[in-house]
Protein backbone atom coordinates (compact mmCIF):
# COMPACT_ATOMS: atom_id res chain seq x y z
CA UNK A 1 0.00 0.00 0.00
CA UNK A 2 1.29 3.09 -1.16
CA UNK A 3 0.49 6.37 1.33
CA UNK A 4 1.08 9.95 0.90
CA UNK A 5 -0.21 12.77 3.00
CA UNK A 6 -0.65 16.16 2.31
CA UNK A 7 -1.41 19.02 4.92
CA UNK A 8 -4.00 21.76 3.16
CA UNK A 9 -4.74 24.29 6.62
CA UNK A 10 -6.47 22.57 9.25
CA UNK A 11 -7.30 19.59 7.07
CA UNK A 12 -4.86 16.73 6.48
CA UNK A 13 -5.67 14.52 2.86
CA UNK A 14 -4.36 10.49 2.93
CA UNK A 15 -4.40 9.48 -0.64
CA UNK A 16 -4.19 5.75 -0.87
CA UNK A 17 -3.31 3.14 -3.32
CA UNK A 18 -3.15 -0.46 -3.14
CA UNK A 19 -5.80 -3.11 -1.23
CA UNK A 20 -6.84 -2.29 2.23
CA UNK A 21 -6.53 -5.49 4.45
CA UNK A 22 -5.15 -6.71 7.54
CA UNK A 23 -1.80 -6.14 6.98
CA UNK A 24 -1.94 -2.84 5.38
CA UNK A 25 -4.41 -1.54 7.91
CA UNK A 26 -1.89 -1.54 10.69
CA UNK A 27 0.69 0.36 7.93
CA UNK A 28 -2.31 2.94 7.08
CA UNK A 29 -3.13 3.07 10.89
CA UNK A 30 1.05 3.98 11.41
CA UNK A 31 1.49 6.51 8.99
CA UNK A 32 -1.86 8.69 10.02
CA UNK A 33 -1.66 8.41 13.19
CA UNK A 34 2.36 9.61 13.19
CA UNK A 35 0.86 12.75 10.98
CA UNK A 36 -1.79 13.54 13.62
CA UNK A 37 0.34 13.44 16.08
CA UNK A 38 2.73 15.75 14.49
CA UNK A 39 0.54 18.33 13.17
CA UNK A 40 -1.66 19.49 16.39
CA UNK A 41 -3.29 21.98 14.36
CA UNK A 42 -5.11 19.54 11.84
CA UNK A 43 -8.51 18.75 13.00
CA UNK A 44 -10.06 17.69 9.77
CA UNK A 45 -9.14 14.59 7.69
CA UNK A 46 -9.80 13.87 3.72
CA UNK A 47 -9.36 10.27 2.96
CA UNK A 48 -8.63 9.89 -1.14
CA UNK A 49 -9.69 6.12 -2.00
CA UNK A 50 -9.03 6.61 -5.47
CA UNK A 51 -6.14 4.13 -6.02
CA UNK A 52 -8.01 1.22 -3.69
CA UNK A 53 -9.42 -1.59 -5.51
CA UNK A 54 -9.98 -3.62 -2.39
CA UNK A 55 -11.33 -2.83 1.23
CA UNK A 56 -12.61 -6.05 3.50
CA UNK A 57 -13.63 -5.54 7.74
CA UNK A 58 -9.81 -4.64 8.56
CA UNK A 59 -9.85 -2.05 6.33
CA UNK A 60 -13.31 -0.84 7.23
CA UNK A 61 -12.27 -0.96 11.17
CA UNK A 62 -9.08 0.91 10.69
CA UNK A 63 -11.00 3.84 9.02
CA UNK A 64 -13.86 3.90 11.34
CA UNK A 65 -10.44 3.91 14.00
CA UNK A 66 -9.26 7.59 12.49
CA UNK A 67 -12.98 8.67 12.11
CA UNK A 68 -13.30 8.14 16.12
CA UNK A 69 -10.01 9.71 16.78
CA UNK A 70 -10.93 12.83 14.16
CA UNK A 71 -14.26 13.19 15.92
CA UNK A 72 -12.07 12.92 19.65
CA UNK A 73 -10.28 16.18 18.25
CA UNK A 74 -13.80 17.77 17.69
CA UNK A 75 -12.89 17.09 13.50
CA UNK A 76 -14.33 16.13 10.90
CA UNK A 77 -13.60 13.36 8.16
CA UNK A 78 -14.45 13.18 4.41
CA UNK A 79 -13.95 10.25 2.09
CA UNK A 80 -14.17 10.62 -1.67
CA UNK A 81 -13.42 9.00 -4.71
CA UNK A 82 -14.19 5.10 -3.22
CA UNK A 83 -14.48 2.57 -5.77
CA UNK A 84 -17.59 1.03 -6.79
CA UNK A 85 -17.21 -2.24 -4.76
CA UNK A 86 -15.24 -0.33 -2.12
CA UNK A 87 -18.51 2.40 -1.95
CA UNK A 88 -20.78 -0.67 -1.27
CA UNK A 89 -19.02 -2.47 1.64
CA UNK A 90 -18.83 1.19 3.24
CA UNK A 91 -22.58 1.15 2.50
CA UNK A 92 -22.67 -2.50 3.71
CA UNK A 93 -21.08 -1.65 7.11
CA UNK A 94 -23.48 0.73 7.72
CA UNK A 95 -20.42 3.57 7.68
CA UNK A 96 -21.68 6.08 4.71
CA UNK A 97 -24.81 7.24 7.42
CA UNK A 98 -22.07 8.47 9.84
CA UNK A 99 -19.23 9.33 7.35
CA UNK A 100 -19.72 12.36 3.88
CA UNK A 101 -18.67 10.96 0.88
CA UNK A 102 -17.82 13.66 -1.93
CA UNK A 103 -17.54 12.97 -5.79
CA UNK A 104 -14.07 15.09 -5.70
CA UNK A 105 -11.04 16.06 -3.68
CA UNK A 106 -11.86 19.82 -3.68
CA UNK A 107 -15.83 18.98 -2.87
CA UNK A 108 -14.28 16.88 -0.02
CA UNK A 109 -11.80 19.65 1.09
CA UNK A 110 -14.61 22.36 1.24
CA UNK A 111 -16.56 20.35 3.12
CA UNK A 112 -14.35 19.78 5.39
CA UNK B 1 -2.16 -33.58 -18.91
CA UNK B 2 -5.54 -34.14 -16.78
CA UNK B 3 -8.54 -32.43 -18.61
CA UNK B 4 -11.33 -34.41 -18.68
CA UNK B 5 -12.23 -34.69 -14.31
CA UNK B 6 -14.72 -32.08 -13.97
CA UNK B 7 -13.69 -30.48 -10.68
CA UNK B 8 -10.32 -28.51 -10.17
CA UNK B 9 -8.58 -27.68 -7.02
CA UNK B 10 -5.39 -25.99 -5.28
CA UNK B 11 -4.76 -26.49 -1.52
CA UNK B 12 -2.43 -24.17 0.06
CA UNK B 13 -0.88 -23.89 3.14
CA UNK B 14 0.99 -20.94 4.99
CA UNK B 15 1.86 -19.47 7.72
CA UNK B 16 -0.19 -17.11 9.77
CA UNK B 17 1.79 -13.89 9.03
CA UNK B 18 -0.62 -10.74 7.71
CA UNK B 19 0.67 -10.37 4.55
CA UNK B 20 -0.48 -13.76 3.46
CA UNK B 21 -3.93 -12.92 3.33
CA UNK B 22 -3.89 -11.15 0.22
CA UNK B 23 -1.62 -13.81 -1.35
CA UNK B 24 -4.39 -16.14 -0.47
CA UNK B 25 -6.87 -13.84 -1.80
CA UNK B 26 -5.28 -13.65 -4.96
CA UNK B 27 -4.73 -17.36 -5.60
CA UNK B 28 -8.74 -18.09 -4.88
CA UNK B 29 -9.53 -15.47 -7.23
CA UNK B 30 -7.28 -16.86 -9.75
CA UNK B 31 -9.06 -20.45 -9.45
CA UNK B 32 -12.31 -18.43 -9.01
CA UNK B 33 -11.36 -17.00 -12.65
CA UNK B 34 -11.97 -20.16 -14.30
CA UNK B 35 -15.49 -20.28 -13.82
CA UNK B 36 -18.31 -17.76 -14.75
CA UNK B 37 -18.32 -15.74 -12.64
CA UNK B 38 -18.44 -11.36 -12.84
CA UNK B 39 -16.46 -9.17 -11.98
CA UNK B 40 -18.57 -8.16 -8.54
CA UNK B 41 -18.89 -11.58 -7.49
CA UNK B 42 -15.33 -12.24 -8.09
CA UNK B 43 -14.58 -9.26 -5.51
CA UNK B 44 -17.57 -10.78 -3.44
CA UNK B 45 -15.32 -14.10 -3.46
CA UNK B 46 -12.37 -11.92 -2.42
CA UNK B 47 -13.52 -10.01 0.48
CA UNK B 48 -15.06 -13.42 1.61
CA UNK B 49 -11.76 -15.16 1.56
CA UNK B 50 -10.14 -12.13 3.02
CA UNK B 51 -12.34 -12.31 6.40
CA UNK B 52 -11.70 -15.99 6.84
CA UNK B 53 -8.27 -16.00 6.27
CA UNK B 54 -7.93 -12.79 8.64
CA UNK B 55 -9.81 -14.25 11.25
CA UNK B 56 -7.66 -17.84 10.81
CA UNK B 57 -4.61 -15.27 11.30
CA UNK B 58 -5.39 -13.19 13.81
CA UNK B 59 -8.11 -14.86 16.05
CA UNK B 60 -7.08 -18.30 15.53
CA UNK B 61 -3.58 -17.89 16.90
CA UNK B 62 -3.87 -14.94 18.91
CA UNK B 63 -0.15 -14.07 18.98
CA UNK B 64 1.07 -17.64 18.65
CA UNK B 65 2.54 -19.15 15.67
CA UNK B 66 0.37 -21.67 13.42
CA UNK B 67 0.10 -22.53 10.16
CA UNK B 68 -3.18 -21.88 7.55
CA UNK B 69 -4.66 -24.26 5.14
CA UNK B 70 -7.04 -22.99 2.65
CA UNK B 71 -8.61 -24.95 0.22
CA UNK B 72 -10.30 -23.79 -3.04
CA UNK B 73 -12.33 -26.52 -5.44
CA UNK B 74 -14.17 -25.50 -8.57
CA UNK B 75 -16.54 -27.71 -11.16
CA UNK B 76 -18.92 -26.78 -13.85
CA UNK B 77 -21.08 -25.54 -10.83
CA UNK B 78 -19.82 -23.69 -8.38
CA UNK B 79 -16.91 -22.81 -5.99
CA UNK B 80 -16.20 -23.98 -2.23
CA UNK B 81 -13.43 -22.56 -0.03
CA UNK B 82 -12.68 -24.16 2.93
CA UNK B 83 -10.47 -21.93 5.55
CA UNK B 84 -8.59 -24.30 8.54
CA UNK B 85 -6.64 -23.02 11.27
CA UNK B 86 -5.49 -25.15 14.45
CA UNK B 87 -5.90 -22.32 16.84
CA UNK B 88 -8.15 -21.17 19.53
CA UNK B 89 -11.76 -22.40 18.15
CA UNK B 90 -14.55 -20.53 18.67
CA UNK B 91 -16.36 -20.82 22.36
CA UNK B 92 -20.02 -19.54 21.32
CA UNK B 93 -20.60 -19.95 17.02
CA UNK B 94 -23.86 -18.51 17.24
CA UNK B 95 -22.50 -14.90 19.40
CA UNK B 96 -19.55 -14.73 16.81
CA UNK B 97 -22.07 -14.46 13.97
CA UNK B 98 -23.64 -11.48 15.58
CA UNK B 99 -23.25 -8.38 13.79
CA UNK B 100 -20.95 -6.30 15.67
CA UNK B 101 -19.43 -9.12 17.68
CA UNK B 102 -15.75 -8.96 18.19
CA UNK B 103 -13.75 -9.87 20.99
CA UNK B 104 -11.20 -7.38 19.78
CA UNK B 105 -12.59 -3.40 20.48
CA UNK B 106 -10.48 -2.56 17.55
CA UNK B 107 -12.30 -4.79 15.17
CA UNK B 108 -15.68 -4.39 13.29
CA UNK B 109 -16.90 -7.69 14.02
CA UNK B 110 -18.11 -7.84 10.18
CA UNK B 111 -16.19 -10.82 9.18
CA UNK B 112 -19.13 -13.60 9.20
CA UNK B 113 -21.73 -10.90 8.07
CA UNK B 114 -19.39 -10.18 4.86
CA UNK B 115 -18.67 -14.25 4.45
CA UNK B 116 -22.45 -14.73 4.74
CA UNK B 117 -24.12 -11.91 2.12
CA UNK B 118 -20.77 -12.17 -0.19
CA UNK B 119 -21.14 -16.47 -0.53
CA UNK B 120 -24.21 -18.72 -0.85
CA UNK B 121 -23.35 -20.97 1.91
CA UNK B 122 -21.40 -20.62 4.95
CA UNK B 123 -20.46 -23.56 7.17
CA UNK B 124 -18.53 -23.06 10.46
CA UNK B 125 -17.26 -25.87 12.31
CA UNK B 126 -15.36 -25.07 15.31
CA UNK B 127 -14.39 -25.80 18.94
CA UNK B 128 -12.16 -24.82 21.76
CA UNK B 129 -8.97 -26.05 21.56
CA UNK B 130 -10.01 -27.84 18.50
CA UNK B 131 -9.39 -24.96 15.81
CA UNK B 132 -11.54 -23.74 13.01
CA UNK B 133 -13.22 -24.59 9.68
CA UNK B 134 -15.01 -22.44 7.76
CA UNK B 135 -16.17 -23.73 4.57
CA UNK B 136 -18.04 -21.44 2.05
CA UNK B 137 -19.95 -22.34 -1.55
CA UNK B 138 -20.97 -19.96 -4.42
CA UNK B 139 -22.60 -20.47 -7.41
CA UNK B 140 -22.39 -17.84 -10.64
CA UNK B 141 -25.38 -15.63 -11.07
CA UNK B 142 -25.47 -16.29 -14.83
CA UNK B 143 -25.68 -20.01 -13.44
CA UNK B 144 -28.17 -19.59 -11.27
CA UNK B 145 -30.36 -17.99 -13.62
CA UNK B 146 -30.31 -20.22 -16.41
CA UNK B 147 -30.77 -22.88 -13.84
CA UNK B 148 -34.15 -20.96 -13.43
CA UNK B 149 -34.80 -20.40 -16.83
CA UNK C 1 0.00 -13.00 14.57
CA UNK C 2 3.25 -14.30 13.41
CA UNK C 3 5.52 -11.62 12.59
CA UNK C 4 9.16 -12.26 14.32
CA UNK C 5 10.54 -15.07 12.10
CA UNK C 6 12.32 -13.70 8.98
CA UNK C 7 10.96 -16.54 6.83
CA UNK C 8 7.73 -16.99 4.84
CA UNK C 9 6.34 -19.15 2.26
CA UNK C 10 3.41 -20.69 0.90
CA UNK C 11 3.02 -24.07 -0.27
CA UNK C 12 0.69 -25.16 -3.05
CA UNK C 13 -0.76 -28.35 -4.48
CA UNK C 14 -2.71 -29.08 -7.41
CA UNK C 15 -4.21 -31.53 -10.27
CA UNK C 16 -1.75 -31.57 -13.28
CA UNK C 17 -3.88 -29.16 -15.77
CA UNK C 18 -3.32 -26.07 -17.93
CA UNK C 19 -5.50 -23.69 -16.56
CA UNK C 20 -3.31 -24.36 -12.79
CA UNK C 21 -0.51 -22.72 -14.38
CA UNK C 22 -1.90 -19.18 -14.09
CA UNK C 23 -2.50 -19.56 -10.48
CA UNK C 24 0.81 -21.01 -9.44
CA UNK C 25 2.46 -18.28 -11.33
CA UNK C 26 0.05 -15.47 -10.01
CA UNK C 27 0.51 -16.62 -6.37
CA UNK C 28 4.55 -16.90 -6.72
CA UNK C 29 4.35 -13.57 -7.90
CA UNK C 30 2.11 -12.15 -4.76
CA UNK C 31 4.73 -13.49 -2.15
CA UNK C 32 7.86 -12.60 -4.18
CA UNK C 33 5.89 -8.79 -3.91
CA UNK C 34 6.76 -9.19 -0.39
CA UNK C 35 10.48 -8.61 -1.44
CA UNK C 36 12.27 -5.50 -3.14
CA UNK C 37 11.94 -7.03 -6.50
CA UNK C 38 11.56 -5.20 -9.41
CA UNK C 39 8.79 -4.66 -11.86
CA UNK C 40 10.92 -6.80 -14.51
CA UNK C 41 12.02 -9.03 -12.41
CA UNK C 42 8.58 -10.03 -10.75
CA UNK C 43 8.01 -10.66 -14.67
CA UNK C 44 11.18 -12.83 -14.61
CA UNK C 45 9.97 -14.93 -11.93
CA UNK C 46 6.24 -15.17 -13.36
CA UNK C 47 7.85 -16.65 -16.34
CA UNK C 48 10.66 -19.33 -14.64
CA UNK C 49 7.66 -20.61 -12.38
CA UNK C 50 5.27 -20.92 -15.33
CA UNK C 51 8.03 -23.14 -17.19
CA UNK C 52 8.74 -25.06 -14.43
CA UNK C 53 4.96 -25.45 -13.51
CA UNK C 54 3.90 -26.27 -17.21
CA UNK C 55 6.25 -29.25 -17.82
CA UNK C 56 5.69 -30.82 -14.47
CA UNK C 57 1.98 -30.76 -15.83
CA UNK C 58 3.06 -31.23 -19.66
CA UNK C 59 5.83 -33.60 -19.41
CA UNK C 60 6.09 -34.96 -15.73
CA UNK C 61 2.67 -36.64 -16.35
CA UNK C 62 2.45 -36.72 -20.34
CA UNK C 63 -1.21 -37.75 -20.58
CA UNK C 64 -1.68 -39.01 -17.10
CA UNK C 65 -3.41 -37.41 -14.08
CA UNK C 66 -1.40 -36.35 -10.66
CA UNK C 67 -0.36 -34.08 -8.49
CA UNK C 68 2.42 -30.83 -8.67
CA UNK C 69 3.93 -28.99 -5.84
CA UNK C 70 4.71 -25.54 -5.47
CA UNK C 71 6.57 -24.44 -2.64
CA UNK C 72 7.45 -20.64 -2.44
CA UNK C 73 9.89 -19.26 0.47
CA UNK C 74 11.11 -15.57 1.21
CA UNK C 75 13.08 -14.48 3.58
CA UNK C 76 15.12 -10.86 3.61
CA UNK C 77 18.05 -12.29 1.34
CA UNK C 78 15.88 -14.06 -1.60
CA UNK C 79 13.12 -16.11 -3.09
CA UNK C 80 13.43 -19.85 -3.61
CA UNK C 81 10.52 -21.69 -5.62
CA UNK C 82 10.26 -25.30 -5.94
CA UNK C 83 8.34 -26.89 -8.10
CA UNK C 84 7.54 -31.12 -7.90
CA UNK C 85 5.89 -33.58 -9.98
CA UNK C 86 5.89 -37.60 -9.31
CA UNK C 87 5.80 -38.37 -12.26
CA UNK C 88 8.02 -40.13 -15.24
CA UNK C 89 11.08 -38.00 -14.63
CA UNK C 90 13.49 -37.06 -16.55
CA UNK C 91 16.51 -39.83 -18.29
CA UNK C 92 19.53 -37.11 -19.66
CA UNK C 93 18.96 -33.94 -17.09
CA UNK C 94 22.25 -32.69 -19.46
CA UNK C 95 20.45 -33.13 -22.45
CA UNK C 96 17.09 -31.70 -21.24
CA UNK C 97 18.23 -28.64 -20.58
CA UNK C 98 20.08 -27.79 -24.26
CA UNK C 99 18.61 -24.89 -25.66
CA UNK C 100 16.02 -25.94 -28.32
CA UNK C 101 15.90 -29.28 -27.19
CA UNK C 102 12.37 -31.18 -26.22
CA UNK C 103 10.97 -34.14 -26.27
CA UNK C 104 7.57 -32.74 -28.09
CA UNK C 105 7.84 -31.31 -31.38
CA UNK C 106 5.05 -28.87 -31.15
CA UNK C 107 7.67 -27.38 -28.36
CA UNK C 108 10.33 -24.73 -27.95
CA UNK C 109 12.94 -26.82 -25.78
CA UNK C 110 13.70 -22.92 -23.88
CA UNK C 111 11.87 -23.68 -20.60
CA UNK C 112 15.24 -25.00 -19.11
CA UNK C 113 16.67 -21.65 -20.43
CA UNK C 114 14.83 -19.46 -19.88
CA UNK C 115 14.36 -20.74 -15.80
CA UNK C 116 18.18 -20.52 -15.58
CA UNK C 117 18.41 -17.01 -17.35
CA UNK C 118 15.87 -15.24 -15.37
CA UNK C 119 16.79 -17.21 -12.19
CA UNK C 120 20.19 -16.43 -9.89
CA UNK C 121 20.62 -20.47 -9.15
CA UNK C 122 18.77 -23.55 -10.46
CA UNK C 123 18.75 -26.99 -9.39
CA UNK C 124 17.06 -29.89 -11.29
CA UNK C 125 16.59 -33.03 -9.67
CA UNK C 126 14.94 -36.06 -11.35
CA UNK C 127 15.33 -39.76 -12.02
CA UNK C 128 13.19 -41.72 -14.08
CA UNK C 129 9.78 -43.28 -12.68
CA UNK C 130 10.70 -41.32 -9.62
CA UNK C 131 9.61 -37.50 -10.75
CA UNK C 132 11.10 -34.02 -10.47
CA UNK C 133 11.74 -31.60 -8.02
CA UNK C 134 12.89 -27.98 -9.19
CA UNK C 135 14.54 -25.65 -6.98
CA UNK C 136 15.19 -21.77 -7.93
CA UNK C 137 16.53 -19.11 -6.53
CA UNK C 138 16.68 -15.22 -7.18
CA UNK C 139 17.60 -12.21 -5.22
CA UNK C 140 16.22 -8.80 -5.84
CA UNK C 141 19.02 -6.48 -8.18
CA UNK C 142 18.55 -3.92 -5.33
CA UNK C 143 20.19 -6.26 -2.74
CA UNK C 144 22.73 -7.57 -4.75
CA UNK C 145 23.88 -3.76 -5.50
CA UNK C 146 23.81 -3.15 -1.57
CA UNK C 147 25.66 -6.07 -0.69
CA UNK C 148 28.56 -5.02 -3.55
CA UNK C 149 28.45 -1.38 -2.13
CA UNK D 1 -7.68 -14.96 -23.46
CA UNK D 2 -9.85 -12.89 -25.53
CA UNK D 3 -9.05 -13.43 -29.12
CA UNK D 4 -10.42 -11.82 -31.88
CA UNK D 5 -9.91 -11.71 -35.73
CA UNK D 6 -10.45 -9.73 -38.64
CA UNK D 7 -9.52 -10.30 -42.23
CA UNK D 8 -8.29 -7.17 -44.69
CA UNK D 9 -7.81 -8.60 -48.26
CA UNK D 10 -5.13 -11.67 -47.73
CA UNK D 11 -4.50 -10.70 -44.41
CA UNK D 12 -5.99 -12.13 -41.02
CA UNK D 13 -5.39 -9.57 -38.18
CA UNK D 14 -5.35 -11.62 -35.17
CA UNK D 15 -5.50 -9.21 -31.50
CA UNK D 16 -5.38 -10.91 -28.23
CA UNK D 17 -5.68 -9.79 -24.49
CA UNK D 18 -4.65 -11.67 -21.16
CA UNK D 19 -1.79 -13.94 -20.58
CA UNK D 20 -0.28 -16.19 -23.30
CA UNK D 21 0.62 -19.73 -21.90
CA UNK D 22 0.43 -23.34 -22.09
CA UNK D 23 -3.22 -23.15 -21.06
CA UNK D 24 -4.16 -20.41 -23.55
CA UNK D 25 -2.29 -21.21 -26.34
CA UNK D 26 -4.28 -24.63 -27.05
CA UNK D 27 -6.88 -21.76 -27.70
CA UNK D 28 -4.93 -19.65 -29.60
CA UNK D 29 -4.02 -22.07 -31.52
CA UNK D 30 -7.41 -23.95 -32.05
CA UNK D 31 -9.03 -20.39 -32.74
CA UNK D 32 -6.36 -19.13 -35.14
CA UNK D 33 -6.13 -22.16 -37.47
CA UNK D 34 -9.94 -22.64 -37.37
CA UNK D 35 -9.74 -18.87 -39.02
CA UNK D 36 -6.82 -19.92 -41.59
CA UNK D 37 -9.11 -23.02 -42.78
CA UNK D 38 -12.09 -21.07 -42.98
CA UNK D 39 -10.08 -18.44 -45.26
CA UNK D 40 -8.39 -20.24 -47.71
CA UNK D 41 -7.12 -16.84 -49.62
CA UNK D 42 -5.67 -15.74 -46.59
CA UNK D 43 -1.79 -16.01 -46.83
CA UNK D 44 -0.81 -13.27 -44.38
CA UNK D 45 -0.95 -13.16 -40.49
CA UNK D 46 -0.52 -9.88 -38.47
CA UNK D 47 -0.51 -10.59 -34.57
CA UNK D 48 -1.46 -7.88 -32.61
CA UNK D 49 -0.26 -8.33 -28.77
CA UNK D 50 -1.05 -5.11 -27.31
CA UNK D 51 -3.40 -7.03 -24.77
CA UNK D 52 -0.79 -9.45 -24.27
CA UNK D 53 1.05 -8.76 -20.55
CA UNK D 54 2.61 -12.32 -20.46
CA UNK D 55 3.99 -14.61 -22.46
CA UNK D 56 5.89 -18.06 -22.02
CA UNK D 57 7.85 -20.65 -23.90
CA UNK D 58 4.82 -22.29 -24.43
CA UNK D 59 3.38 -19.01 -25.83
CA UNK D 60 6.17 -17.99 -28.16
CA UNK D 61 5.66 -21.88 -29.10
CA UNK D 62 2.64 -21.72 -30.86
CA UNK D 63 3.19 -18.25 -32.48
CA UNK D 64 5.96 -20.18 -34.15
CA UNK D 65 4.15 -23.04 -34.96
CA UNK D 66 2.08 -19.95 -36.69
CA UNK D 67 4.60 -18.70 -38.57
CA UNK D 68 5.87 -21.91 -39.62
CA UNK D 69 2.09 -22.77 -40.99
CA UNK D 70 1.91 -19.09 -43.22
CA UNK D 71 4.86 -19.70 -44.78
CA UNK D 72 3.75 -22.69 -45.67
CA UNK D 73 0.96 -21.32 -47.41
CA UNK D 74 3.60 -18.21 -49.14
CA UNK D 75 2.71 -15.84 -46.81
CA UNK D 76 4.02 -13.63 -43.83
CA UNK D 77 3.69 -12.85 -40.13
CA UNK D 78 4.52 -9.73 -38.70
CA UNK D 79 4.17 -9.16 -35.02
CA UNK D 80 2.80 -5.25 -33.85
CA UNK D 81 2.78 -3.80 -30.20
CA UNK D 82 4.73 -5.97 -27.57
CA UNK D 83 4.69 -4.74 -24.55
CA UNK D 84 8.73 -4.35 -23.39
CA UNK D 85 9.13 -7.84 -21.11
CA UNK D 86 7.10 -9.78 -24.37
CA UNK D 87 9.69 -8.09 -26.64
CA UNK D 88 12.32 -9.59 -24.75
CA UNK D 89 10.73 -13.37 -24.63
CA UNK D 90 10.77 -12.85 -28.07
CA UNK D 91 14.53 -11.76 -28.75
CA UNK D 92 15.91 -14.09 -26.22
CA UNK D 93 14.10 -16.97 -28.00
CA UNK D 94 15.58 -15.76 -31.13
CA UNK D 95 12.05 -15.42 -32.67
CA UNK D 96 13.12 -11.60 -33.81
CA UNK D 97 15.70 -12.73 -36.35
CA UNK D 98 12.79 -14.53 -38.39
CA UNK D 99 9.62 -12.89 -37.69
CA UNK D 100 9.31 -8.60 -38.48
CA UNK D 101 7.85 -6.52 -35.85
CA UNK D 102 6.62 -3.12 -36.13
CA UNK D 103 5.22 -0.42 -33.84
CA UNK D 104 1.60 -0.24 -35.20
CA UNK D 105 -0.71 -2.24 -36.76
CA UNK D 106 -1.16 -0.35 -39.37
CA UNK D 107 2.43 -0.22 -40.50
CA UNK D 108 2.55 -4.55 -40.16
CA UNK D 109 -0.39 -4.25 -42.28
CA UNK D 110 1.56 -2.68 -44.94
CA UNK D 111 4.21 -4.85 -44.49
CA UNK D 112 2.29 -8.01 -44.71
N1 LIG E 1 -10.69 -18.64 13.18
C1 LIG E 1 -11.12 -18.16 14.38
N2 LIG E 1 -10.56 -18.62 15.53
C2 LIG E 1 -10.98 -18.16 16.74
N3 LIG E 1 -11.94 -17.22 16.88
C3 LIG E 1 -12.54 -16.73 15.78
C4 LIG E 1 -12.15 -17.17 14.48
N4 LIG E 1 -12.92 -16.49 13.59
C5 LIG E 1 -13.72 -15.68 14.30
N5 LIG E 1 -13.51 -15.82 15.62
C6 LIG E 1 -14.22 -15.10 16.72
O1 LIG E 1 -15.44 -14.61 16.21
C7 LIG E 1 -15.53 -13.19 16.39
C8 LIG E 1 -16.30 -12.54 15.27
O2 LIG E 1 -15.61 -12.67 14.04
P1 LIG E 1 -15.87 -11.66 12.84
O3 LIG E 1 -17.32 -11.58 12.57
O4 LIG E 1 -15.01 -12.07 11.71
O5 LIG E 1 -15.41 -10.24 13.40
P2 LIG E 1 -13.98 -9.63 13.76
O6 LIG E 1 -12.92 -10.39 13.01
O7 LIG E 1 -14.08 -8.22 13.34
O8 LIG E 1 -13.80 -9.79 15.24
C9 LIG E 1 -14.08 -12.74 16.51
O9 LIG E 1 -13.96 -11.52 17.21
C10 LIG E 1 -13.43 -13.92 17.25
O10 LIG E 1 -13.64 -13.83 18.63
N1 LIG F 1 8.99 -32.22 -15.03
C1 LIG F 1 9.45 -32.93 -16.08
N2 LIG F 1 9.19 -34.27 -16.17
C2 LIG F 1 9.65 -35.00 -17.20
N3 LIG F 1 10.38 -34.49 -18.20
C3 LIG F 1 10.67 -33.18 -18.19
C4 LIG F 1 10.23 -32.34 -17.13
N4 LIG F 1 10.69 -31.10 -17.37
C5 LIG F 1 11.38 -31.17 -18.53
N5 LIG F 1 11.38 -32.41 -19.03
C6 LIG F 1 12.04 -32.87 -20.27
O1 LIG F 1 13.03 -31.91 -20.63
C7 LIG F 1 12.81 -31.44 -21.95
C8 LIG F 1 13.26 -29.99 -22.08
O2 LIG F 1 12.44 -29.15 -21.27
P1 LIG F 1 12.28 -27.60 -21.59
O3 LIG F 1 13.63 -26.98 -21.74
O4 LIG F 1 11.40 -27.01 -20.59
O5 LIG F 1 11.61 -27.55 -23.03
P2 LIG F 1 10.12 -27.94 -23.52
O6 LIG F 1 9.19 -27.86 -22.36
O7 LIG F 1 9.82 -26.91 -24.55
O8 LIG F 1 10.20 -29.31 -24.10
C9 LIG F 1 11.33 -31.66 -22.19
O9 LIG F 1 11.02 -31.76 -23.57
C10 LIG F 1 11.08 -32.97 -21.45
O10 LIG F 1 11.45 -34.09 -22.23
Amino acid sequence: MKISVERVGQTLVVRCQGELDLHTAIQFRTEVERELERHSSVTNLVLNLDGVSFVDSSGLGVILGRYKHVRQRGGKMVLTRLQPQVHRLFELAGLLKIMSVCATETEALRLA
Amino acid sequence: MQESSARNYIAMEFPNRPENVGVARIAVAALAAQLDFTLEEVDEIKVATSEAVSNAILHGYRGRTGVVKVRAEVDAERLEVVVQDEGQGIADVELARQPSYSTDPERMGLGFVFMESFMDELEIDSAPGRGTRIRMVKVPQRKKKAAEA
